[in-house]
């Protein structure tokens, strides 16, 4: 049964099959264990530019994206690692992405903020905040057009509700019913701003009430079935009644806003990180599995071994994958062969 | 050949794609139910039903970006802006979504986009609705520019726009819909990228383009009455690409160039063609390349003041008589 | 008593002064003949650009301005004449603003979307849909920010619900708790656009839960009294608490939406707009002044008089007044002297 | 004088304007208890309170508009783009609004505001967050543009920038927050619209802005020391207006010139320059002006090509050996 509005989901095991949620566990270990590889490779500046990591929100991404069809569509923003690992980016794709190396999922061009991948329908890793929800909403008009039953789910931040885009994106999918399903990540902050401080809305999931024909609700995103109950729901709405939804989900990031940025600081305390960590999303579905003899520390441990092997790999296959050549920097500007006269224009290089 | 406006040019353009086509589907405020603010999508509501031919709210960037993932998703959206200077508000729409996305995704993903809508001054719309948007979008790599200045270009390069599998941004000239020209009853296309001489002429080239290459024409015409002066008229079509083969032969041939066009002065597309012709013909230039554009400030409202800020055929004249030594 | 959110309000005439009510009838009377010499003056081509007439939505204008102190603030969008002219600028100096003249409002530099007038903090006349909003905002911050208590009143279309700068502005009020109210003139159309073809929402005060802090209420627009009573409210609480309220006023415009569009056509009947004009603002006042004892016919017939000799001499006004010299291209384009290098850069004119 | 960083002459430029006025105040994201996403307002909340020190939403256009209206209404808001990559989405409240008004009201409301933050390419930021966007300014009457290259420019230029009475538009190096420069201890203001020579020489102008103006003084160490040509540097500091006096002058001297900037080059700032010379120093030019521009394509993120696409000294060395005839 559809719960209220303004009910925080809680999520159950029953009637998950074991399999679904070893998929699920197994995704968000993946992307946990990824971007500590990341963070790593990072420090030893094999991997530069901006780079935002997800750990600690890892439920969000694995529970939402598991409610999906293989032919449905992900978009996301610039914090986009896991996003890709789960929706089914190889780990090689995007470490090597993440090197800059033409084995990337974006050959190398995009870097950690825009990861895409045609073959599995992820629309990226956008860097401008908010701007890939009118995006996301024109995937959902394409569906509608051609008659399709995919469904878009598109993530973004907190930060996002108090932007033109979101605005703008929401009348027009509640307006034009179209088949689309936003999940915000709301981990309290964008950047250093706490999202209460900017926001003139206790909970960003009431929003919708602005939007008429878009179902809104509240998730414990910490919950990995909680987050997969509700994105269930709201995908079956979408493919079957063509009808947005807006989810939030309550989650926390443990690091910093970016490689550059300290985990505590000056907008939040170590307190607060901690108490955050003790409620792991991880450690919540293993300790509920074991409970329900769904899961022992053997075959826990054994698959954690296996995605540690897994990144480790990937490491390997970006390092090993090469640099982006010259022939690179004119490829992809154009479908055609244009190559804005610079030849002639700036023959200095 | 049929007699017909740029309007009606344009509108045989979206219909003839649409019905080849049927990915092909416009989008903006008012142009369904209102068959457009300038009446270019006439019709094509009752042709092509509501998915097609779609009326949106007044959410320039929201729009755009909408465009740019159905695009994405395969269908060909043209996206109307009732004008291009509501299109400020999608300008990170068109140059961060639009304009990026094939190459920082490795080439992953296609844009076939157009953009389009009036640019340009009108009479007395004032300051905000008198902008010519061309150097902010020709300085864009990832999009390309076109800019017809007649019937049967509008109607082959906006087909060609269509077809293009890059996001094109087309601006239409806001005075131009009026005009009359001769069109190709067949399919008429026209490239990106390739200008046009639309006169020819001896002794100096008019570089320009829009609405300003009748502006030049009819320079070009007074020129050889009063002062037997043959001026070739370049009309660039296209700011991105831009035709160097074609202005650059013709400065070697005439060895005298004004560049003309209605926008601002400073980093306008004008200077880009200074720079290309000094580059690549400096040693046949007989004079400083000159440039003719729209005064270094907002449109004003009175028409007595409109009058001087938008270029005409005497500042033309006197640009053409100055680099041709006659002043 | 403040009434409640989804009624919509009706005024009466109680507890209002007869001089005020003169005052404000007088403001409609004059909109409606000023604007019926526009048309003319437009039709003989004295006028030019785009010209929006408001005839019909004067009771908004009139009811919502009156609530004003003298140093408050107005914005509103292209649809300018009779904001303009109840906000106390002369006559005399918005025909010349329409007829390009430098005895004009705006020295001829703006036209009829174009208004301003510093001495009566009339600050525009605003072109692109919408982005008047934050402009208003920015004003409110001003007050706030030097503690004093003037409120600034904003209208704007209906259609601009459903752009960014709508959700941006209102965010920010409602969370820095600005002195601003926040009118729209619904009349049910943008252009030819049904404003519910294009908003998902029915009614478009209810935008407003999304924004908490922010107060919102319908109230009928063609009842100059209504709009007077609502505005007078969201004003002192604008004032005294430096909270903003949001205000829908439902009106329509009788003419087409601009000069060069007709009144009915492919988007509205003959009747609908026939049925409209049945319900007129003006008549409505006078005809409850008269059964009330507060106004004669003679006394109206004077009144009209009046105004359309003032009109009149507008018209006159505008006429003599000189067209803008060439010294008038550079001299309101900066503070100081730059003229851009013109002089240098292009010497053909 | 004291050797300070261009982020510290920037954080001292705003404290000293804000203690000396109090209607200057800073607004943007982070830039409050954060400090500045590139810690810029470092300590300014702390000493000036939460009015004076505003947090603001991610709401660009929002808060670019809202400045506007601050200004007009007699403060002197300084807006913080945290990039100008995310100002795109507030071009139209910077061009409509803050460039128009005082125009449109035929000169009633002054509009001092200065909207500031980091340009140009950092490192391997990639596409949509690398972009250099001084034409998309610079092209625009009723607006100002500085590009300060050292500390002291900065410092200078911002102090001058908060008192101007009409819109500045500040861009800043993202790659130059850490560089130091002597600064004046004593009050410094530095004109808009004044370029300043910041190397002397007599067989070639470099005319550039910016972190480029590094670039081109690594050049010339270099073209001094292994080519025996002296190259002058011209740093315009101000984009608009554009000081043609100084660039022009130097020409004459040197009658060689290459224009370099960061950005993409057709209608780029650069183009403007040339137009500027050929026109007004044509009889001096011993050879055609070189530009050397950023490659027209958006940022790639791998390092390798990042080099490529952002102009180096050798690149500048190259085309300086061009215009002497040297290569
Ligand atoms: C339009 C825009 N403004 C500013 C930025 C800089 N920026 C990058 S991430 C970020 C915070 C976003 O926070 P949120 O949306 O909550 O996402 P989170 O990082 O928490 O996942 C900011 C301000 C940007 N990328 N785009
Ligand atoms: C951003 C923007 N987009 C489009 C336009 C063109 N336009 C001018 S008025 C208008 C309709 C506005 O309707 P509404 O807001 O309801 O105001 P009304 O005209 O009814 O007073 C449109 C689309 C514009 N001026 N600005
Ligand atoms: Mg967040
Ligand atoms: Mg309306």
């Amino acid at each position: 049964m559809a719960k209220t509005e303004d009910e925080i989901m809680q999520g159950d095991l029953q009637g998950i099959p074991r399999e679904k949620l070893m998929e699920m566990l197994r995704w968000m270990v993946l992307s946990r264990r990824f971007e500590e590889k990341t963070a790593e490779a990072y420090q030893t500046g094999k991997i530069g530019g901006f780079c935002h990591l997800y750990i600690g929100q890892e439920a969000v991404a694995a529970g939402a994206i598991a409610a999906l069809r293989e032919d449905d569509y992900v978009f996301t923003a610039y914090r986009d690692h896991a996003q890709a690992l789960v929706r089914g980016v190889s780990s090689d794709a995007v470490m090597a992405e993440l090197y800059g190396r033409v084995g990337g999922a974006s050959r190398g061009a995009g870097g950690s903020m825009h990861i895409f991948d045609r073959d599995v329908n992820f629309m990226g890793g956008h860097g401008i905040v908010g701007t890939h929800l009118p995006l996301a909403a024109g995937v959902g008009y394409a569906i509608k057009y051609r008659g399709g039953d995919q469904v878009v789910l598109c993530f973004f931040g907190d930060s996002v509700v108090n932007g033109g885009p979101f605005h703008e994106a929401f009348n027009m999918v509640a307006k034009w019913e179209l088949p689309v399903v936003y999940v915000v990540e709301n981990n309290s902050y964008g950047m250093g701003t706490d999202i209460d401080r900017v926001a003139a809305v206790d909970d960003l999931f009431t929003r919708a009430c602005a939007y008429q024909g878009k179902k809104a609700e509240q998730v414990d995103g910490m919950d990995v079935l909680a987050v997969y109950d509700a994105t269930n729901r709201a995908v079956e709405r979408a493919r079957e009644t063509s009808r947005p939804t807006f989810i939030e989900a309550r989650t926390y990031r443990y690091l910093g806003h970016s490689m550059s940025d300290p985990a505590h600081g000056t907008y939040r305390s170590r307190e607060e990180v901690q108490a955050e960590r003790d409620n792991d999303a991880i450690n919540s579905l293993v300790d509920r599995m074991e409970e329900a003899g769904l899961l022992t520390e053997e075959e826990y441990k054994e698959l954690d071994a296996a995605v540690i092997e897994e990144v480790e790999r990937a490491a390997e296959f970006a390092e090993a994958s090469p640099v982006p050549g010259r022939d690179e920097i004119y490829a992809h500007v154009y479908a055609d062969e244009f190559r804005g006269g610079l030849d002639r224009r700036d023959a200095w290089r | 050949m049929a007699l017909i406006t740029y309007r009606e040019a344009l509108n045989r353009a979206l219909r003839e794609e649409m019905r080849r086509d049927d990915r092909v589907f416009i989008m903006g405020e008012e142009v369904g139910e209102y068959d457009g603010a300038y009446k270019v999508s006439k019709g094509l509501l009752d042709e092509f039903g509501e998915m097609r031919v779609r009326d949106t709210p007044i959410a320039e960037n929201g729009f755009a970006g909408l465009g740019v993932g159905a695009a994405v998703a395969g269908l060909r959206p043209v996206v109307e802006f009732m004008t291009w200077n509501f299109a400020l508000l999608a300008y990170d729409a068109i140059v961060n979504s639009a304009a990026k996305m094939r190459h920082m995704s490795g080439g992953q993903f296609t844009v076939p986009i157009v953009f389009r809508g009036p640019g340009g001054s009108a009479l007395q719309l004032a300051a905000q609705h008198s902008q010519v948007p061309d150097p902010w979008y020709a300085n864009i790599p990832g999009l390309k520019v076109c800019t017809p200045a007649t019937p049967a270009d509008a109607l082959g390069l906006l087909k060609s726009a269509i077809r293009d599998d890059d996001p094109v941004v087309f601006i239409e000239g806001e005075l131009l819909y009026n005009v009359k020209g001769e069109v190709p009853d067949d399919e008429h296309l026209v490239p990106i990228g390739l200008a046009d001489i639309k006169r020819v002429g001896e002794d100096v080239t008019i570089v320009t383009h829009s609405k300003m290459v009748h502006v030049a024409m009819q320079a070009a015409e007074k020129l050889a009455a009063e002062h037997e002066v043959e001026a070739e008229v370049v009309d660039l079509r296209s700011l991105r690409p831009l035709d160097l083969d074609t202005y650059v032969a013709s400065v070697k041939k005439t060895n005298r160039a004004v560049v003309l066009e209605e926008g601002w002065p400073v980093a306008g597309i004008g200077a880009q063609i200074v720079d290309d012709i000094q580059r690549e013909a400096f040693d046949y230039l007989d004079a400083p390349v000159a440039r003719v554009s729209g005064l270094d400030v907002p449109m004003h409202y009175a028409r007595a003041l409109e009058k001087l800020i938008v270029p005409d055929a005497e500042a033309v004249i006197r640009a053409v008589k100055h680099v041709c030594y006659l002043d």
